[in-house]
């Protein structure tokens, strides 16, 4: 299925939810409603035609203009087609609704987005920091990120 | 072969309460122990908090992170593309080549920079070679989970002959830096194709030895058939990928199913777990997948071998590789699985946002759906087929 | 060898305490042996050499290591129950250390032949129990609990499987005394137990297969006990982090490691003893006499430490469940009937 | 002082001593580990007393057997990793009754028998005897407490066993 079709069967069902799409790049990407992450991904992971069942990675950007997003790449095993997903959010208000339940593989991807980006992924069951420290201040992938001298208390050497 | 298949092995636990038949609780207690970060089976600093009941494994809890160097946040403030290879090296440093050719793939993608075929060829030897030593720690490494400790030497020994070809390549034994952006660092050094092709003759036999030793050993099939068993639907869910989902017995490969290289065009085959010994899906056929690839790794480095073409080892580019704006999902199959890098540009010289999507990372998400109800020894025994490296877990 | 001492020193407790010292004179040369052939052998069957620098071909190494362990800080951890914890190697040593009294190293010299000699071993073995036990509460460690509690369970598991391998060959002599035993079996190699025994023929071939059969077990039982590969369990590295013994250093750990040395040539002794004709020379009179018998029990107990060697640097471990399984439900079942069968035969 | 009186003494010792500890330690587990003291000392008594047998059995059994279960139960009741896991004293007062009565009887029956003492008697091989009687005269009463033990196996199976299927 190319990407044309993919936002077709898309756009049909689901209108509202998707905000953007560029369809001639060479990586062809969908924008898609942050707060409506779950209903598309459900239909897309579990349409016979689309059967997008594995999700490759997911990454947080930060734009640098206030503007956070988290980049689902998505692939079918069975029809070998991809599809990138984006849902973008304000560094003041930054959620995103979770697919951890849908592919099982999102769940540390998102923790991580959270854990380095700050991005809050609403219904995740577990989100935690994943690489940093539970008690680090701060999501040090985020642009305006000034790194701390302190961690707990001790110097941070350099 | 199914038909004899006998069900995958999962124990009853009481945790809480126990009624005695007189309906008086009997409380029992779990244990939650720390299963690193130093522990010899989690195969560099991981941890895992383990809730056990008895020697029966009731959940177990990864904490990750122990190892994490900031790959993403240093490779923002690179000063140029090329100084991010060093520390593709370091994240599996197992299988250096394969992260530096993926880092590459992806500038050279985004850039649509077109490698002469004489640097196809060696990436694809490298990458093979490279694989083979991977898979030769993974497999050695699993026979001292299993308290098998001479295949683990027996392994070391075969990958130090791989060590010295890429040491009189590039002069490194660990952390290469020879894959380049456009090319190689430098070409292959006069002899290489002999001893290579004098390696494969000598690794052959040694895969059959153990394969006696270790793979089809009663002991070692007892401990690892029917244990920590991945049902295919669950690993692809999980985004599993690389033998640990092949074991699952998923026919699916990068090298075959989203070409790049020059993978195409040679003969081999994707070997999957059959469920031989018991469930597919077990520790076991994630092993025997990772010894049956390297025979097909040693396949590919034949060919690749006879057919190596001369020629410039540098593609022509530019002097500073600074991409237009733009950004791209490259994904190549490591020893590991799927290692993917999503590159995003913003036309300066150093990457706007690097991702790495590491698939020991990834495969590491699977482990506590795998090992709920295993037993304390069975969790070293899903560990270890599950074959991950903290330094890519962490990144 | 006590009358001789018994003629020098009159009846004195030096005697007793120089009798009790005497096994010592073999264990801790034969522990340093079997240190460096431990080692040679794993590193030979690994493609690799070992140490090779201290002395010819590295043999003075495990000297060294000695000296070095005796050197080395004695760490207590500080949670741990302190008395228990220096109490416990000790008596893991005792329990391996005691079972040489009843040993027949040569036809000149047991440390004591008392009629009960196999049934003494199995019981102060047991000692070695509690010691595991001990060593591992009081380590104050979850892991050297776990690994105590594996080996409390499995030693006391694989007695059963033992001591019913050692009733075979006891109904065989009609006698648990190992010295008796093993003259039992004097006249050369057709006459160890293993082959049936001096027997007649026909009762020595109905033997033959029960015999072997319970030999293998008792040595593979041995093994068990000794906490070696594949059954090494307690102690299992990968897993369980060297279980009891993960606290202790220095002297504390050499002493565990020489009660596992010990127990080793303990267990390569007692198979010796029941079933290959311990100090019984295999050429019948040729080869015999106190001295030479001294040396075919030694030799005949190396053989059977490198064997223990040999399999530990070739299998894989098994899991919990399976050990008590290979226990319980394979060794126990053919013991039962080779007992019966034995008894059968020798009655008829 | 000879020797066998010396032996006699300090294993004495060693099984009262051992015994104390058992009764007065604060500590559950010092009191069970002190236990293997006690049957030590105890199988060494019985070693002076030249019953080989049995000593050993005494060795077998308790040390073997029944201290390793004590010390199974003590470990897994619950905070079995906290060292300071202690024993303490409940109803004195009953206690104090029926230990002096019982107290009073022993030392009654102690000082009213009239104590025979021979020199010690040679060593003797009991096993076989001990063997033979047990296959011959006393033959029932054996075959009795082989088929309680049985039982009480089969029944500490069933019981182990039935966990699976409710």
């Amino acid at each position: 299925m190319t990407a044309e079709e993919i936002y077709k069967s898309l756009s049909a069902k689901f209108g509202e939810a998707l905000v953007e799409s560029k369809l001639d790049a060479p990586q062809p990407f969908l924008v898609l409603d942050p707060k409506r992450m779950k209903e598309v991904s459900l239909f897309l992971r579990d349409d016979e035609a689309l059967q997008f069942d594995f999700c490759s990675c997911v990454s947080g950007v930060d734009y640098n203009n206030g503007k956070l997003g988290a980049i689902y790449h998505l692939a079918s095993m069975v029809h070998k087609h991809k599809i990138v997903l984006k849902a973008f959010c304000t560094r003041e208000n930054p959620h995103i609704q979770s697919v951890a339940s849908v592919w099982g593989g999102a769940d540390w991807h998102e923790r991580e987005a959270y854990d380095l980006l700050g991005i809050i992924f609403d219904e995740h069951p577990d989100l935690r920091r994943i690489l940093l420290p539970y008690d680090w201040e701060g999501y040090p992938l985020r642009k305006d990120y000034k790194v701390p001298e302190f961690y707990n208390g001790m110097k941070v050497p350099y | 072969m199914t038909e004899t298949r006998t069900l995958p092995t999962r124990y009853v636990t009481h945790p809480g309460e126990l009624k005695t038949s007189s309906g008086r609780s009997l409380r029992t207690d779990e244990m939650i122990i720390n299963m690193g970060p130093q522990h010899p089976s989690t195969h560099g600093v991981l941890r895992l908090e383990v809730v056990l009941d008895g020697e029966i494994v009731v959940d177990v809890i990864p904490h990750i992170g122990y190892l994490h160097r900031c790959f993403e946040k240093h490779a923002e403030h690179m000063t140029n593309y090329q100084q991010v290879i060093p520390y593709c090296d370091r994240m599996d440093y197992l299988s250096s080549m394969n992260n530096d050719w993926a880092y590459a793939l992806a500038v050279e993608r985004m850039m649509k920079i077109e490698v002469p075929p004489r640097v196809e060829t060696i990436r694809v030897i490298m990458a093979e070679l490279q694989r083979i030593a991977s898979h030769l720690i993974a497999v050695g490494t699993y026979g001292i989970d299993m308290g098998a400790f001479t295949p683990f030497l027996w392994a070391f020994r075969d990958r130090e002959r791989i060590l010295d070809l890429f040491e009189m390549t590039c002069g490194a034994r660990l952390l290469y830096n020879y894959i380049w952006i456009g090319g190689l660092s430098h070409d292959l050094p006069p002899g290489f194709v002999d001893k290579a092709k004098a390696f494969c003759t000598y690794f052959k036999p040694n895969i059959k030895e153990l394969n006696d030793l270790l793979s089809y050993n009663e002991i070692f099939v007892k401990r690892t058939a029917n244990v920590g068993v991945l049902p295919a639907d669950v690993g692809i869910n999980y985004g599993v990928s690389g033998p640990t989902l092949r074991g699952s017995g998923v026919n699916w490969d990068l090298r075959r199913d989203d070409p790049y290289g020059i993978y195409d065009k040679f003969e081999w085959e994707v070997q999957v777990g059959k469920g031989e010994r018991g469930t597919l899906g077990d520790c076991w056929d994630r092993y025997i997948v990772r010894v049956r690839e390297m025979e097909e790794s040693v396949k590919i480095i034949e060919q690749a071998l006879a057919v190596l073409p001369e020629g410039n080892v540098q593609a022509a580019i530019p002097k500073r590789i600074r991409p237009d704006s733009a950004e791209i999902y490259v994904r190549t199959e490591t020893a590991r699985g799927e290692l993917g890098f999503y590159v995003v540009s913003d036309g300066t010289a150093s990457p706007y946002r690097l991702k790495a999507r590491a698939p020991a990372f990834v495969n590491l998400s699977v482990l506590p759906e795998i090992s709920r109800g295993c037993m304390l020894a069975d969790l070293v025994a899903i560990v270890g087929s599950v074959d991950i490296v903290l330094g890519e877990v962490d990144r | 060898m006590y009358e001789l001492l018994h003629d020098l020193l009159g009846d004195s407790l030096l005697v007793y305490v120089i009798g009790a010292a005497l096994p010592l004179l073999f264990v801790l040369p034969f522990a340093v042996v079997a240190v460096l052939l431990e080692m040679k052998v794993s590193a030979h069957m690994q493609d690799r050499v070992a140490y090779m620098y201290t002395g010819w071909h590295g043999v003075l190494q495990p000297v060294a290591d000695i000296l070095k362990l005796l050197q080395k800080e004695d760490t207590v951890p500080a949670a741990a129950d302190k008395f228990l914890f220096r109490l416990a190697p000790f008596l893991v040593f005792m329990g391996g250390y005691a079972g040489f009294a009843a040993l027949p190293f040569s036809s000149a010299y047991i440390g004591s032949n008392i009629d009960l000699g196999v049934f003494y071993i199995l019981a102060v073995s047991s000692l070695a129990v509690i010691g595991l036990m001990m060593s591992g509460w009081a380590s104050n460690n979850k892991w050297s609990l776990f690994g105590a509690m594996r080996s409390v369970a499995q030693i006391i598991s694989y007695e059963i499987p033992s001591a019913l391998s050692i009733l075979v060959a006891v109904m065989i002599v009609g006698s648990l005394n190992l010295q008796e035993v093993s003259k039992f079996q004097e006249g050369g190699i057709q006459n160890w137990i293993v082959f049936g025994g001096p027997m007649p023929l026909l009762q020595k071939l109905l033997l033959l297969p029960f015999t072997i059969t319970a030999f293998f077990i008792l040595f593979l039982a041995g093994i068990a006990e000794v906490n070696r590969t594949p059954f090494d369990l307690p102690e299992a590295e990968s897993e369980l982090v060297q279980g009891y013994n993960t606290e202790y250093s220095g002297m504390k750990f050499a002493i565990f490691y020489l009660a596992e040395f010990a127990n080793m040539f303990l267990v390569s002794g007692i198979v010796v003893s029941l079933y290959l004709g311990g100090w019984t020379s295999p050429f019948g009179d040729v080869m015999s006499g106190p001295i030479w018998s001294f040396f075919w029990f030694v030799a005949k107990g190396m053989f059977f430490v490198f064997l223990q060697v040999w399999i530990r640097w070739t299998l894989p471990r098994l899991r919990v469940d399976q050990l008590m399984y290979t226990s319980w439900k394979v060794l126990t079942p053919f013991l039962f009937v080779c007992i019966f069968a034995v008894g059968l035969i020798l009655v008829l | 002082m000879d020797l066998f009186t010396i032996v006699f003494y300090f294993l004495a010792i060693i099984t009262l001593g051992a015994g104390a500890v058992v009764v007065f330690s604060r500590n559950i587990i010092h009191a069970a580990f002190a236990l293997l003291f006690a049957f030590f000392g105890v199988a060494g008594l019985y070693v002076l007393l030249m019953a080989d047998f049995i000593a050993i059995t005494q060795l077998m059994i308790y040390v073997g057997g029944i201290l390793v279960l004590v010390l199974f139960g003590v470990m897994l009741t619950s905070q079995v990793l906290d060292v300071q896991m202690k024993s303490g004293t409940i109803q004195t007062f009953p206690a104090v009754l029926v230990v002096s009565a019982l107290a009073g009887t022993l030392v009654g029956i102690f000082w009213s028998t009239p104590w025979k003492t021979t020199a010690a008697a040679p060593m003797e091989v009991t096993a076989a005897k001990i063997g033979e009687m047990l296959l011959t005269s006393y033959l029932l009463p054996f075959e009795i407490a082989s088929v309680v033990l049985l039982a009480a196996l089969i029944g500490a199976a069933l019981i182990a066993r039935r966990e699976k299927n409710a």
